[in-house]
């Protein structure tokens, strides 16, 4: 397994343990947690929706690539769905090679391709009560364009 | 001919739906995003929308085929 | 504490857990780990020396120039010492902080400077009952030098 | 003057010795390693060596003052 979408708690140390290799000195790990605030709204907690058979087929394809271009020996990530309370982990990148320049390289290339090519959305539930669909940060700040529609 | 449509996140909220079938003269995922766009008028376009085609993910100019589902993603936001 | 050495094994969950805060949106962990082999050798373990009081003054300054230098919420670094089995973590660095960018930086900023400026050595001991002190891996591909004599 | 030279790893091998003072004229740090590389025959000079005074990291081309501890670095290997 490579990539997979969990409707419960990740277990960290497990992730870990499944790129464990005695020909590997180097472990990059990412985490996403859930923050407590956003754009200056304080956040209580979070929900992701996933449709999963296009962020599963997709997601193994993101590590593929990282496999591929980057030549490290595992990679795994996994992305929660469902409802989230502060401080949980909302995905895992785990990457093991030999050395660590790589796996450094194929950790980011991970989680920046995650955020931008699989369909997961998240909307922010508020202190204040509200809520709200969050929009993809490049296109927050900066304009940025997916499509060309 | 025939098409479905399904929506995503916020595209569901605005339309208010999660899945319709389309009967229309044919063309590109994003000229059937236009006319659903004008059928369901607070479903906003957004730039950084994505979209797949039969469970896969698929250009904006790709030209649609009888009977392909054809999935509107808003931008999206993992991690 | 921001840095320590460490002459038990290192509990990464711990690690992970003291820099964690609902501030923070992002957690870059970097391992090092015993790997069985270098250089064509097939090793068996390691053996770390370390000089504590210039190390862990020294290790406590990279941490403050990451702290200072992206921004990060926590830093934090531990360096085993003494004799390491294969799959053992010789290292751990954990940075948490809002974004996930200054995190990455911040992460490889602190094990690169751990491994050039810190009085640690390594000796490895091969499966032929050889050992032999480790060189600076700069210094052995590249020439590189950080001295003047 | 008198100063303490240490040798750690590699040069703690090569010299067979942790410390030992060194009773010379005076110099910089660069030139007390050249005379206790002269005295230990098997001490190779290592142009990535690093040099620490009275526990803090130093350059080589600093002046020692009487009494000062000088550690010598062989090639550094942490991670």
């Amino acid at each position: 397994m490579k990539f997979a979408v969990s409707n419960t708690p990740i277990d960290v140390a497990a992730v870990r343990k499944a790129v464990a290799d005695n020909s590997c000195g180097a472990l990059a790990v990412f985490e996403g947690w859930i923050r407590d605030h956003n754009e200056g709204q304080a956040v209580v907690r979070l929900e992701y929706e996933v449709y999963r058979p296009v962020a599963e087929k997709e997601g193994a394809r993101i590590i593929d690539e990282a496999l591929e271009k980057f030549g490290v020996s595992h990679a795994l990530c996994i992305h929660r769905e469902g409802l989230l309370e502060l401080g949980e982990v909302a995905v895992i990148v785990c990457v093991s090679s030999p050395h660590r320049g790589e796996a450094f390289e194929a950790c980011r290339y991970i989680i920046d391709e995650t955020k931008t090519r699989l369909p997961i959305w998240k909307k922010e539930h508020y202190v204040t009560g509200g809520s709200e669909w969050v929009n993809c940060e490049q296109c927050a700040s900066a304009g940025h364009s997916h499509g060309d529609h | 001919m025939k098409n479905t449509a399904r929506y995503f996140a916020l595209f569901r909220e605005q339309t208010g739906c999660e899945s319709e079938t389309i009967d229309w003269a044919g063309g590109t995922a994003a000229e059937l995003f236009q006319l659903v766009a004008e059928k369901h008028e607070s479903l906003k376009t957004e730039a950084a929308a994505l979209v797949a085609i039969n469970d896969e993910m698929a250009g904006w100019e790709t030209v649609l085929a009888e009977g392909d589902e054809v999935l509107f993603f808003p931008p999206v936001a993992g991690g």
